[in-house]
C-alpha cells in the first residue's frame, strides 16, 4: 500500500485499498439494501461512503417474485426480493449517469444462472464511466446444476470467478454465501481463480411460518436472513477466511454501527458493508463512517488500517 | 420531496378502546411538508427487537409542527407503542410515499373503514382548505362497532363536511357495511371516490365506482422494510402484470392501477 | 401409529411417536440446557414434559473451556462449554437414579471425538434403568479426520449413526449440524444408516469479538449460536429435512412460545425441543406443553398429530 | 431451596448519580427466603433483545416483601432498567446461589468497593440481626467517588455498625483504597473478611487475609445465562484446578478455592 499523507491533521485517515480500488473509508453499503443510491441523496451525505454497491443486476429485466417478500424475524429479516432488478442495458441507461456523476467508487452487484450470463453482464459492463469494480454474487441457482447454488460447490464458485475474471475491465470482488459446510475452502478457491477481493456474508436461508394460515410467511416459502441475527456468523466468516486467504475481505453481516465495523476489521476485514441497518436508519452508513472517523482520532491511531485483522488470538 | 428523520417527542397519548390508540408528536419538518394519504416510519421499542420500522398513515397534521398517528395493536410493534407516554421520544422518518391527488372542482366522497379512517382525517382537512367549501363533498366511515368510529368523528365534524356512519354490529349509525350506504348513495359523474381500510371493503368499493364509471383512489398496505424504495419489499401486483412498490409508487394508487381479488 | 384414545374427554390428546419411542406430548427439551432435570424441580412440573434430553456425555468427564464460555448476541447467545460433564459412568452412577424416577422418558445426548467413543458410551448405556433413547450429538469434531465435525460430512454422519445404532438397545436420534451446504443429504444418509429420528438444528457457528480488548470475547474464539436468532433457518432446515426423510423429525431453534412449536410441527416437526428459552424463562417447556394443548383445543383437533407437516405450499 | 419467578411492581426509583440507581421491587416470596448473598435474575427491556436475564445482588429485604438491587449502567440491560418507573412490571427470578456464611461468635469485617457495595448492605443486617450486637463488626465501604459511597451510607448507618469509608479521589472519607484501611486494621485472628468489587480490590483483600491469616469470604462475578445450574456458561477455575460454577457454587465462595490473578 502506498498512503501518501496528504491529509489534513485534524481529520482521520480511512483510507483502504481493496487490491488495486482505493476507496476514502472502509464504508460500502450492502447490494440490494441501498438501491441505486439516489433514493438516500434526501437523507445523507452519499459523498461520505466509500463505495456504493447497487442492488443485484442481471442480464435481462427480472420482476422478482409474488409478495409478501419480507417478513421480520427476531433481529432480523428475511427477503425473497427475487433480484428484481432492471437488466444491465436499463441499468447502464438509467441509473449509471447518476451515480457516475456521484464522485464515489460504484460496485456493481451482478448475478446470473449459467457462466454465460454472468461473463455477458461483465462485458457490458466495461468500459462504462463510472464503474469502479464489480461484485459477484455466487448465491444464485446454477440452472445446469439442477438449481444448486454457485456459492455453495467450491469448483461452480471457481468457475464463475474465472469466467467474469476474464471478462472483466475493474477490480472483481466475489460475495461468498454463507450456506456452505466450509467457508474457507470456498474462499480459498475463488482467491486461485482471479478474485481481487472477497465480500462475505450474504443472507443465510430461513423461513418463517404463519401459524394462522398455515402457510410459509413468504410467497417464495424460503428468503435470506439479514440483519443483527447473523452478525456472529458473519464475523466467525470474516474471521476463518481472513485467515486463510491474501486478498482484500469485506465483512457485511449485521452491521448497524461504527463498534460492529470495527469488530469485523479487528477480525480480519479490509472494508465492510451496511445492509438491513439502512432501513432502520437511512444514515446509518453515514454514521458508522463518522464513527469509525472518532475511533481512529480517539485512538490516536495513524489510520484505520493500523486496526485490519489486529485481534489477538490466543488459543489455549 | 424532502424526507426527514426526526426525534419525535410524544405530546400526547389518547386510548379510545382497548387496542386503538392515538399518539400526538411533536415533528415539526414532517408536519410542514406532508401531504394527505402519506405515511411515516416509526420505531417502536429501544432494543434491536422489533428490528424494522413500522408504516402508520398521518392522521392529521398542525401548524403548530405536530403529527398524529392513529393505530391499533395488532402485534408487538403496536403494543410497544401503546406503552409509550407523553414524554418520551420516537424516531420518526417521512414523509413517505404518494398522497391522494385531490380535485379542486368536482366532489369527493371519502370511503374510510376501520383503521383506514386513519388517513382520511388529514385527507378531509386538505380538501376543505383546498376547496374552502366542502359542501358538495361527503364521507362514509365505518367500523366494527361503535368504538372504532365515534372517537373520531368530532374532528372530522370541524369542517362541516356531510358525515354518513356504519358499524357492523349496528351499535353506531347504519347497521351494516360502509359499501351499503355507497351503493345507495347518487354520485356526480366526476366525482372521486377515495377509501381506505381492509382488502375486501376496497376491492368492493372499486367495483362500485367501475359500475358508476367514477374515479377511484385507494390506499392499501403492504409489508415493509424501508419505507423509501430501497429493499423492493413491498411489491404488490399492478393490472399491467408488473409489480408496484407501495411505498414509492404508494400508498395511494388508482384503483384500477392494481389487482384486486373478490 | 396406534392411539387407543384412552383420555379424558376435556383434556387434548397431545402424544406422538417418535419411532417406537411414544411420548405424552411433543416437548422435550434440548440437550446443555436443561441440565440434568433435576436444576427445575422446584420450578416446573417435571411430569409435564414429554421427555428429558440432557446435557452431552462423553465416554471420560470433561472439564469444558476456560471463561468466558458464553456471551449474548442480537436475539441469541453464543456458548462455548466445551461439552463440560461428568462422564458416562458417573452420569449413570450419579444422576440417573434421579432421572429414572420422574417417569418421563430420558434422552442421552452422547458425544465423541471417535467413532470407537461413540460406540462405547453406547454400550455402557444398554439396559440402564430409565434410558428411553439416545440422542447422538454428530457436531463434535472427529480427531481421525484433523478435527472436520463428524456431522458436516455424510459419510462420517453416516459412519457414527451405523456405529451407534449397532450398538444401542433404545430408539436412536440423530442431531444434525446446521453448518452445512445440503442439509437433506446429511439427514438421508443418517436414515439410510438406520437412525430411528432426526433432531435439528444444533448450533450456527459463530463469534463475537470485543473491541475495547480486542480479543475474542470468548475463550475458545467460536461457539454455538442459539436463541430466537437462529429460528429462521431451524425452520427452513427442519422444512427440508422432513420433506425428504420418512423417520420423525424433532425440530429445535430459538423455540420460545406454543406458537414457534407449532410453527414448526406444521413445516413437518413430530416433536420439539426447547433450549435458549429455559435460560430466560424456566418454565418455559411447561408453558410450550399448556399453550400446543390450548391450540389443540380451540382449534378442536382430534389430536396434535393432525398438525404435523400440515403446512400447505404453493410455489408459484 | 426454593426459587421462584415473580411478576414483581417497582415500587420506588432512586438515582444516586448518572449511572448508579437503586429499585425497589415488591416481590414477597424472594424477599422471605432470601439470604445475604444470593442474587436474581431480572429480564430487562419487552422484546427478545436483551434476550437473556441480568444478574443483580440482593441489596436488601424487608419484611413488607420487598427487595432492593443497588446497580449501575455498563450497558444495554442496566440501561433499560435505569428507565424503568415506578408502577412498571419486571420479570424477577431468584434468590439464587449461595449466600455469605456467618459466623456468630466472632467478629466480621466487611469490605465492600464501588457495586462490590450491593450485597453488602443485606451482609450487615443479617449479621446484626443474628448477634444482636455488632459492636465488633466493622465495615469498609470504598468508590472512585463520593457519589459511589455517600448515598449509601445512611442505610448502613443504621444498625451502628463502625463504618470506615474511602474514596479513589478523596471526596469522601479516607483518601486512598478500601485495602490500604483494611491493611491498617488490627484483625481478630478468628474473625471473617467479606468481600465484593472488582476483581483486583477482592485479589488484594484476599492476599491481606491470607498473610494474617483471617478466614475471607469473597462474592465474585460471571457472565450468566440461566443463573440456576443449567447452562454450565458460568464458569470459574478453582484452586484444584476444576471449574466452579458461579451462579450455583458461588456467588460467594472461601477465597482461597479460587484462583486469583494477581
Ligand atoms: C402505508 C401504510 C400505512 C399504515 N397506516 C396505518 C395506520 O394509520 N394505523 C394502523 O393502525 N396501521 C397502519 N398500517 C399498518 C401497520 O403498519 C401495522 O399494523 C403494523 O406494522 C403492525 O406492526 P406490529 O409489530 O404491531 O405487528 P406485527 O407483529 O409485525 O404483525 C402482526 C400482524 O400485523 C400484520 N402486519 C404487519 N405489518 C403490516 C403492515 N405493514 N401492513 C399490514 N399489516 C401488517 C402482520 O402480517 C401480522 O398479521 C399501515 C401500513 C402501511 C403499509
Ligand atoms: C452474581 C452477580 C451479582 C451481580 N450484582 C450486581 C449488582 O448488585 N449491581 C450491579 O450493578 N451489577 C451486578 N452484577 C453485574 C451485572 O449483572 C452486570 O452489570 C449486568 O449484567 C450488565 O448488563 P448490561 O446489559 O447492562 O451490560 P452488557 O451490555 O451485557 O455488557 C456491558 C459490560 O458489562 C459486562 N458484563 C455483562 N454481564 C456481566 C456480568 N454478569 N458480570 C459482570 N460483568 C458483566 C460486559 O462484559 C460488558 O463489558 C452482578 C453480576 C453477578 C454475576
Ligand atoms: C432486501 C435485500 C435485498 C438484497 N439483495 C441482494 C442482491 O441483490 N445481491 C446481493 O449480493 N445481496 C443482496 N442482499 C444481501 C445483502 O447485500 C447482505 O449481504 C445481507 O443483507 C447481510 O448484510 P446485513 O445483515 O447488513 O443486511 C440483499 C439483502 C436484503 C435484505
Ligand atoms: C449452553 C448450551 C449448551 C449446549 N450443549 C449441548 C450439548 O451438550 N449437546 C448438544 O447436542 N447440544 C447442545 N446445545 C445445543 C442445544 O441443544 C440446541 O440444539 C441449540 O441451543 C438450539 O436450540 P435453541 O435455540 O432453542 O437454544 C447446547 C446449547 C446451549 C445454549
Ligand atoms: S418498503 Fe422498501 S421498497 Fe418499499
Ligand atoms: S449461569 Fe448457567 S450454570 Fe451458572
Amino acid at each position: 500500500m502506498e498512503f501518501v499523507n496528504s491529509r489534513k491533521d485534524d481529520l482521520p485517515d480511512l483510507r483502504v485499498n481493496i487490491g488495486s480500488l482505493k476507496i476514502a473509508n472502509p464504508v460500502m453499503t450492502a447490494s440490494g439494501t441501498f438501491g441505486y443510491a439516489r433514493e438516500f441523496e434526501n437523507l445523507m451525505n452519499l459523498h461520505r461512503l466509500g463505495a456504493v454497491i447497487v442492488k443485484g443486476i442481471s442480464l435481462y429485466p427480472r420482476a422478482g417474485n409474488p409478495p409478501p417478500r419480507i417478513v421480520e424475524t427476531a433481529c432480523g429479516m428475511l427477503n425473497s426480493i427475487g433480484l428484481q432488478n432492471v437488466g444491465v442495458d436499463r441499468f447502464i441507461s438509467e441509473k449509471m449517469a447518476y451515480l457516475a456523476e456521484l464522485n464515489i467508487p460504484v460496485i456493481v452487484n451482478i448475478l446470473g444462472d449459467s457462466l454465460a450470463e454472468y461473463q455477458e453482464i461483465t462485458t457490458r459492463l466495461c468500459g462504462v464511466p463510472g464503474v469502479a469494480g464489480i461484485e459477484v454474487n455466487i448465491s444464485c441457482p446454477n440452472v445446469k446444476k439442477g438449481g444448486v447454488a454457485f456459492g455453495t460447490d467450491p469448483s461452480m464458485a471457481a468457475a464463475v470467478t474465472e469466467a467474469v475474471k476474464e471478462r472483466a475491465d475493474v477490480p472483481v470482488m466475489v460475495k461468498l454465501s454463507p450456506n456452505v459446510s466450509d467457508i474457507a475452502l470456498v474462499a480459498r478457491a475463488v482467491e486461485d481463480s482471479g478474485a481481487d477481493s472477497i465480500s462475505l456474508i450474504n443472507t443465510l436461508i430461513g423461513m418463517a411460518v404463519d401459524l394462522k394460515t398455515r402457510r410459509p410467511v413468504l410467497a417464495n416459502v424460503i428468503g435470506g436472513l439479514s440483519g443483527p441475527a447473523i452478525k456472529p456468523v458473519a464475523l466467525r466468516m470474516v474471521y476463518q477466511v481472513a485467515s486463510v486467504v491474501s486478498i482484500p475481505v469485506i465483512g457485511i453481516g449485521g452491521i448497524e454501527t461504527a463498534e460492529d465495523a470495527l469488530e469485523f476489521m479487528l477480525a480480519g476485514a479490509t472494508a465492510i458493508q451496511i445492509g438491513t441497518a439502512s432501513f432502520v436508519n437511512p444514515r446509518a452508513s453515514e454514521e458508522v463512517v463518522e464513527g469509525i472517523g472518532n475511533y481512529v482520532i480517539s485512538e490516536k491511531l495513524p489510520s484505520v488500517r493500523d486496526i485490519i485483522g489486529q485481534l489477538s488470538v490466543d488459543l489455549q | 420531496m424532502s424526507q426527514y428523520q426526526e426525534k419525535a417527542t410524544v405530546i400526547r397519548t389518547e386510548q379510545f378502546s382497548e387496542k386503538n390508540y392515538r399518539l400526538t408528536l411533536d415533528s415539526p419538518d414532517i408536519a410542514r411538508s406532508a401531504k394527505a394519504g402519506q405515511f411515516v416510519m416509526i420505531r417502536a421499542g429501544f432494543g434491536k427487537d422489533p428490528l424494522l420500522r413500522r408504516p402508520f398513515s398521518i392522521h392529521q397534521t398542525s401548524t403548530n409542527g405536530q403529527i398524529q398517528i392513529y393505530f391499533k395493536i395488532v402485534g408487538r410493534g403496536t403494543d410497544m407503542l401503546a406503552r409509550i407516554k407523553a414524554g418520551d421520544d420516537l424516531s420518526v422518518f417521512g414523509p413517505l410515499g404518494k398522497g391522494f391527488v385531490i380535485h379542486e372542482n368536482f366532489p369527493a366522497l371519502i370511503v374510510g373503514g376501520g383503521l383506514g379512517i386513519a388517513p382520511m382525517l388529514f385527507l378531509a382537512k386538505s380538501i376543505c382548505r383546498l376547496k374552502g367549501d366542502c359542501g358538495n363533498d361527503q364521507i362514509i366511515l365505518g367500523g366494527r362497532e361503535k368504538v372504532e368510529v365515534e372517537p373520531l368523528v368530532k374532528d372530522f365534524k370541524e369542517f362541516g363536511i356531510k358525515m354518513l356512519l356504519a358499524t357492523d354490529d349496528g351499535s353506531y349509525g347504519h347497521h351494516g357495511l360502509v359499501t351499503d350506504i355507497l351503493s345507495s348513495l347518487e354520485l356526480h359523474n366526476r366525482c372521486t371516490v377515495y377509501t381506505c381500510g381492509p382488502e375486501p371493503m376496497m376491492a368492493r368499493v372499486y367495483e362500485i365506482c367501475k359500475v358508476r364509471n367514477v374515479a377511484c383512489q385507494v390506499s392499501v398496505e403492504s409489508v415493509m422494510a424501508c419505507g423509501m424504495g430501497a429493499c423492493l419489499g413491498c411489491s404488490r401486483p399492478t393490472s399491467k402484470g408488473t409489480y408496484a412498490h407501495v411505498c414509492l409508487n404508494g400508498p395511494v394508487f388508482k384503483a384500477e392501477e392494481l389487482v384486486w381479488n373478490s
